[in-house]
């Protein structure tokens, strides 16, 4: 049990019993909230498999971006005046066959993988060039497909929001 | 109130989306109200839709206490404390109202005295006004500057009449000191030194752009409102309205003084926006600066005591007697029944009427606006609730 | 720095939580000054003094009194707050702002992890703040908090747009997303800072970066989420004793990373200006502090000279302003690289 | 699109023009005071704490009149024919023992309306402006001389006195029956004289 084992372990912890919050806690804002945390714990687990750019990138998108809007889509939709925003318990009786047939379908795959098992922490090294790279050789078309997707959803978004033209402006 | 209800947001299908209102109060406690007003705000997240104005936290019934002091005289001090920021306007137009009922000339010594000490409490209030202005929009240094040279003319006013606020110095039939010596050297030194700073002002905050853009176009009050609403004062001639007291229906030893009421023009946006009135205050200060320069020049040695009336017994009858304070046409409706007494003070103050315009001009506007449009209309609380 | 403590401590662990608790070293008295600075600074401005009888010598000991008052006060939380949250978002908060000093490299020899994506991991922890103040804007249950914290929120990841653009520019003629790579490539006179380079580009990129950093730490003109004269104290209003304590730590923490960061990327970062003169490492220190320093009082010098913008204009300034400028810059950088 | 561009180039203009002049004021001296080390020196008309010097207040109750707040609150009781209260310093002759002069000065409003009246100038405004206290109580200002047995004494003497000036006018009211109406007299309070 080395530093790097007692640090994956803590991450772990930390991912499962916030994502757990997320799933069972009755209070909305407090299942967006924890979900900060299995962010930030998904994160370290990403440094600790040398991918720094992903980890990052992690923290940037799903905690800066993703998460926020999150908080703000609860905030907005309810009577935020109230601090008690509550979920009910619904179809569980579905849920919970969906649930098991994921989770089988995850451990059947989990338990037939022929896991990679390397000797050795390999050398850290950036992957930021690398991945930079690959978006503008190998990967190109995905990248720009991605990129028009974005695109389109921020024109989408940006014409959504737009103030009705024809009626009258009152500002 | 039409408008903005029927613009709700739709979406491209036509559909309106359901929106929430939230009411939210601004105040009693909070810092832009100036004082203990309550604002009702009827908002869609930052969009002002209503505002309702809860007045009375600081209601001290002067009227009433008015009819039960020992005497005219005695009214004075409670007079001071309606616009504690104007305090020697307050008590001029009092004076000026018992003395009509009462039938005495004041020596004119003691006109010159008024008209000084009632532009200098002026342009005192101004710098109150624009400084606490500058703090809504969230410039805090020039309210310093601006209360730099505030705490001098208070100085000249301690000098006089030894009260840096509430000063209880203009009496009936006459004020209750003369002018210390040194004075009127010192008032032209203050004049002198004022004078430049105004261009710091300006160059700090009246032209400053992001003053202009938060002041400029915003809380719109058109002439014709502003009169319907009976505003008066710096709000009035903001928006255009070429209307002053002091010029309109002269009282006192205004009309020997050479100058002129400035009016809003609009210079930045619309004529009667927040900048309107903010400038027109700016360059109030130096009308006023103005007067008291001539006066200075012009005072006539006298007594100051002469007609001052051992006891104070009016003839039964009533009076209005309507004068320009800092914040606008300042009346008192003064009854008397013949007592030493004052049998009824009805005091029409310039700030209670100015807030009614607050609910017309906010709505449409955001809540940083509204910190705007209360900051430019002026209120002193005090006045408002008397 | 590490080598040299691995070699004295001989415990890793007990290494990193040096190498990690080093910043506090300076973040705790830098606070503390800055705090008396910003009094001193603003006093000064309007022709006062400031502070003056605390301590002796202009008043030097006062922010260390309103510590230990704020320590003593009761720690109040509002009774229909929600608890958990509300007690949380302090410490989210700060941590987010002191996560950043992991990669600011203070000295060539000192940096707290020279992480290869150095900058972009700095502009993702800041992020983390937003979370922070929304937590406490949404917990404390006031309305005025509330809007304070959707302000800020939305004000933060406007800004991030621009700055994160400003910081490209610089990103592309260096080549690395490493902090102290950035400052190596900058060594010599200081017209190899990069702030003088492809001019007047990357200068409008720091003048842009400045702006949103100003921004992001909610500083006047753009302190909208606490505007005083309108939100009373926006997402902190319900905050006292050492929580309200900590926002005010976290800001003023965040002051100086943001000058740090502009210290690097644009003024040569621990570099002497004049070549090799006062340099090495432990000279460093004392360049690097002294450009963030000199950014922070930049800072404090415009909050008491400018109104502050209403919400709509400040987005305006953001997306219509200084995106396309610094998208300018980006293009024009790339396009002379090219050449 | 002009527009923007000068919108732009004014706001950069005007920003660094504010930041020059706080720059400027950064080296201006302060303009304000170390107040309890320096303290402004008041104008000689400065209305602050209210004193009254008892030696020369005749009772007259003037300045109780003159209050708009009611803070001041005087008792007196007439003294005998044979006291001697002696004179003021203006060279008045005392007539009234003053057995009650309290001063509410957490009431008072700094007017100055009771100065004017006084007929012996004793009661001013002083130059102290610095009084706060702990308890409230302290804010009520005793400035009778008299100690409580004097005015216990001097009350006795008083409603003494009174009785026998009753007896006599009884007396001398029976012996001139026949004269005029009875008039009543005024019941002797502790009016002005």
């Amino acid at each position: 049990m080395n530093l790097v084992d007692i640090l994956f372990y803590i991450f772990a912890i930390v991912t499962l019993v916030s994502a757990g919050i997320t799933v069972y806690s009755r209070n909305i804002i407090y299942s967006a909230f924890s979900l900060l945390f299995t962010f930030c714990g998904v994160a370290g687990i990403y440094v600790l498999l040398n991918a720094d750019f992903i980890a990052v990138a992690q923290i940037l998108i799903y905690v800066g971006g993703i998460l926020m809007l999150l908080v703000f889509g609860v905030m907005l939709t309810h009577k935020v005046i109230n601090v008690e925003i509550k979920t009910g318990i619904l179809n569980i009786i579905p849920g919970s066959m969906i649930t098991a047939i994921v989770g089988g379908t995850l451990c059947g795959i989990f338990m037939s993988t022929d896991w990679l098992i390397i000797e050795g922490v390999p050398p850290i090294k950036s992957t930021t060039n690398e991945i930079g790279t690959m978006f503008m050789t190998k990967y190109l078309l995905p990248f720009e497909i991605a990129s028009v997707v974005l695109l389109v959803a921020l024109i989408g978004a940006a014409y959504i929001a737009r103030r009705d033209k024809t009626s009258k402006q009152s500002v | 109130m039409t408008d903005i209800f029927e613009t709700s947001i739709k979406t491209s299908t036509g559909k309106a989306l359901r929106r929430e209102e939230m009411v939210i109060n601004m105040g009693p406690q909070h810092p832009s109200t100036h004082g203990v007003l309550r604002l009702e705000v009827v908002a869609d997240g930052e969009i002002v839709i209503d505002v309702i104005p809860h007045i009375g936290y600081l209601h001290r019934c002067f009227e009433k206490h008015a009819e039960n002091m020992t005497g005219y005289q005695q009214v004075v001090p409670y007079v001071d404390r309606m616009d504690y920021c104007a305090a020697m306007n307050m008590d001029f137009g009092y004076v000026l109202a018992v003395e009509k009922l009462l039938g005495i000339q004041v020596p004119e010594r003691v006109e010159y005295i008024r008209v000084i000490m009632a532009e200098l409490q002026r342009v005192a209030s101004h710098l109150i006004a624009a400084g606490t202005y500058g703090l809504d929009i969230g410039a805090f240094t020039p309210f310093l500057y601006m209360f730099r040279e505030r705490e001098r003319i208070l100085d000249l006013f301690e000098m006089t009449c030894g009260a840096r606020l509430l000063y209880n110095y203009m009496w009936v039939g006459g004020v209750s000191h003369d002018l210390p010596p040194g004075f009127i050297d010192k008032a032209k030194d203050f004049c002198q030194y004022f004078k430049p700073k105004i261009k710091e002002y300006n160059d700090l905050l009246s032209y400053n752009e992001i003053f202009i853009k938060r002041t400029a176009n915003v809380g719109v009050l058109p002439g014709d409102v502003a009169i319907a609403y009976g505003c008066s004062g710096p709000v009035l001639r903001g928006s255009g309205v070429d209307f002053d007291l002091r010029r309109d229906d002269p009282y006192s030893v205004y009309h020997k003084f050479d100058w002129k009421p400035e009016i809003g023009k609009g210079e930045m946006g619309a004529v009667g926006d927040c900048w309107d009135r903010y400038i027109v205050r700016i360059r109030e200060m130096i009308q006023s600066i103005n007067i008291v320069e001539q006066a200075l020049n012009q005072i006539p040695e006298g007594d100051v005591a002469t007609a001052i009336p051992k006891r104070i017994r009016p003839n039964a009858g009533d009076v209005y007697v309507r004068t320009e304070s800092a914040r606008g046409e300042l009346g008192f409706y003064v009854i008397s029944d013949g007592t030493a007494k004052p049998f009824r003070i009805k005091a029409r103050s310039p700030s209670f009427v100015n807030l009614s315009v607050i609910p017309e001009i906010s709505r449409g506007g955001m809540i940083a606006d509204l910190v705007a449009i209360a900051g430019s209309l002026d209120i002193v609380l005090g006045e408002v609730d008397r | 720095m590490e080598q040299l403590l691995r070699n004295i401590f001989d415990n890793n662990i007990f290494v990193f939580t040096v190498t990690a608790i080093l910043p506090l070293i300076w973040i705790v008295p830098y606070a503390l000054v800055a705090i008396w600075l910003e009094r001193k600074i603003s006093a000064h401005m309007q022709d006062r003094l400031g502070p003056m009888r605390t301590g002796g010598w202009h008043g030097w000991s006062q922010t260390i009194a309103d510590m230990l008052k704020l320590l003593q006060k009761e720690d109040i939380v509002p009774a229909a707050a929600d608890k958990i949250l509300f007690n949380l978002a302090p410490y989210i908060i700060f941590i987010a702002a002191y996560a950043a000093y992991a990669a600011i490299p203070f000295s060539s020899a000192y940096i707290g992890a020279d992480i290869n994506v150095g900058i972009f991991y700095i502009i993702a922890v800041t992020s983390l703040a937003v979370v922070g103040i929304l937590m406490g804007g949404w917990a404390s249950n006031n309305k005025w908090s509330l809007f304070g914290a959707m302000r800020a929120a939305a004000q933060i990841v406007s800004y991030e747009i621009p700055s994160v653009l400003a910081v490209l520019a610089v990103v592309m003629i260096a080549g690395t997303l490493s902090l102290q790579e950035i400052n190596n490539l900058q060594t010599g006179w200081f017209w190899n800072w990069y702030v003088f380079q492809k001019f007047p580009f990357i200068f409008v990129a720091f003048i842009i970066y400045f702006i949103a950093a100003l921004a992001e730490v909610n500083r006047v003109p753009f302190d909208i989420p606490e505007a005083e004269s309108e939100l009373v104290a926006g997402y902190v209003t319900e905050y006292s004793g050492m929580k309200f304590a900590m926002f005010m730590f976290a800001e003023f923490v965040n002051m100086f990373a943001v000058s740090a960061i502009a210290a690097t990327l644009f003024f040569g970062g621990w570099n002497s200006p004049f070549g090799d003169f006062l340099g090495g490492p432990i000279w460093g220190v004392f360049w690097f502090l002294s450009k963030g320093m000199v950014l922070v009082s930049i800072q404090m010098w415009l909050r008491w000279t400018l109104p502050r913008l209403r919400v709509d204009q400040l987005m305006y300034v953001s997306w219509k302003v200084l995106t396309p400028f610094a998208f300018a810059c980006v293009i024009a950088v790339g396009l002379w690289m090219m050449l | 699109m002009r527009k923007y561009f000068i919108d732009i180039y004014k706001s950069v203009w005007s920003v660094l023009i504010g930041m020059k002049i706080t720059f400027g004021h950064l080296f201006v001296p302060a303009v304000t005071i170390q107040y309890p080390d320096v303290k402004p020196k008041l104008p000689e008309r400065a209305r602050n704490r209210l004193y009254v010097n008892m030696d020369d207040c005749i009772g007259c109750l003037q300045c109780e009149m003159a209050c708009p707040v009611n803070c001041i609150e005087i008792a007196t009781v007439k003294s005998l024919p044979t006291d001697d209260l002696g004179t003021t310093s203006t060279g008045q002759k005392k007539k009234l023992w003053v057995t009650k002069f309290d001063i509410d000065i957490a009431k008072c409003c700094f007017c100055g309306l009771c100065v004017y009246p006084c007929p012996t100038e004793c009661i001013k405004m002083t130059e102290v402006y610095e009084f706060s206290e702990y308890d409230r109580n302290n804010f009520l200002y005793n400035f009778v001389t008299l100690t409580k047995e004097e005015i216990e004494n001097v009350k006795a003497k008083a409603a003494e006195y009174e009785k026998e000036q009753a007896a006599k006018k009884a007396a001398a009211a029976a012996q001139a029956k026949p004269a005029t109406a009875p008039t009543q007299q005024p019941p002797p309070t502790a009016q002005q004289s």
